[in-house]
């Protein structure tokens, strides 16, 4: 017998995939990259943001004081992050 | 993308072409101003600032604050250009054009738009000092309102 | 006179040669504010503007507001510049270009020079109608503050 | 027996006196001219405005609201024009 998952249901994640995130500035400085890969089983911009300072310890305090772009756009703190998703972490901006 | 909108470019930006660029035959007032690379900040010399942005990320946002500006302040016209790269002292970083029927509106949208893009477009600045000593600005201030 | 001084001119105004002589490696912020004449206000349609003042008066008080303004905003540098004589529709009949530290300053005082300039220098302009009629402009305030 | 006046004094001016007035705008329109010659005793700002609104009626409502240089300064209603005065009448101004 075969089973069959509801097709609208995803296959879990797993804990090993990969999600890049494009960091800038000081927080590029400070992790020796521009794309940042962090195995990822899904989660908030919270979460992420803690996930990106326990991989970079260095960039701890600029991390905790950054905001995350998916795609163009700024999310909540609690906003769900998809596993394919275009994540930057933007730190505070100095433009002009 | 319309002639218009915001651009991040690397060479030198031209202020007199963006004047020409927000002209009408409507307007009474055209505003532009022009942010330059100081060669001292709090009695620290600078060499030159090196920016960089999120780049599509960064026009989209200077996009929609344009749009906003066009509405909310009534304009004729505005433009808005941003360099990348090594910007060396005297130089523009940044540029705003608005044209409007009066000059408080003129004047305010392109101080408002100052406001804005500081604080709020993925854009960050590098000092580079005289020693070659490199240094980003990162404000105590959170980006995006978000805690 | 230095040549920092107001002018009054007959030809057209060139802001961008205006925003040069106000830089400064000081400078953070530069603004250049272009009066330019509308073709239609208030539904009347403009030919073109003609102005005329007391020349030796207006490029005194002119002087005097520069210098107000360079110590009260803490510029780097001010240019006045005003036409006299036919302005056709689009162009520029007033110039003002100041540089500052901090873009605050730059804006701030380049709107209080508008309003004083606009408030209490001797010059005046004549609307030219499309069928040739002419009308100076005397707003209802009266100048220099006596009564 | 001579009488001489104090040195000090100057001599009253004629009646005849003539005072030459700068009009610009639209009151050199209203006037026809730029430069209007008025008999002047000697008075201040404001019977200068007075004097020039009888020599020409069709400006009176813009002389009234006009202010009063000598030299490149406004001067208040109540000071006095000197005969030989650089004397400008300045209706409301308009530039920009």
């Amino acid at each position: 017998m075969t089973i069959h998952p509801p097709a609208a249901t995803p296959p879990p994640l797993s804990p090993t995939h990969q999600l890049r995130v494009k960091l800038f500035a000081g927080l590029a400085a400070a992790a020796s990259t521009r794309l940042l890969e962090l195995p990822w089983g899904g989660g908030t911009a919270a979460e992420l943001k803690a996930a990106v300072a326990a991989a970079v310890p260095a960039a701890a305090a600029l991390v905790s004081s950054s905001g995350v772009a998916v795609g163009n756009q700024y999310i909540a703190p609690d906003a769900t992050i998809p596993p394919e998703a275009d994540v930057a972490l933007i730190p505070p901006v100095s433009g002009g | 993308m319309p002639a218009s909108s915001p651009r991040l470019l690397r060479g030198a930006i031209n202020g007199q072409r963006l004047l020409a660029e927000v002209a009408s035959n409507a307007a009474g007032a055209n505003v532009l101003f022009l942010g330059t690379t100081r060669g001292v900040t709090d009695g620290v010399a600078t060499q030159a600032l090196e920016y960089e942005a999120h780049e599509p990320m960064a026009v989209a946002a200077l996009e929609t604050l344009r749009n906003e500006a066009m509405e909310r302040f009534g304009l004729l016209g505005c433009r808005i250009e941003h360099r990348l790269g090594v910007v060396a002292v005297g130089e523009a970083s940044v540029a705003i054009a608005t044209s409007a029927a009066h000059r408080r509106e003129a004047f305010a949208a392109a101080e408002w738009l100052m406001e804005k893009i500081k604080a709020n477009v993925p854009i960050w600045k590098c000092e580079l000092g005289p020693d070659g000593g490199r240094g980003w600005v990162h404000p105590d201030a959170m980006p995006g309102g978000f805690p």
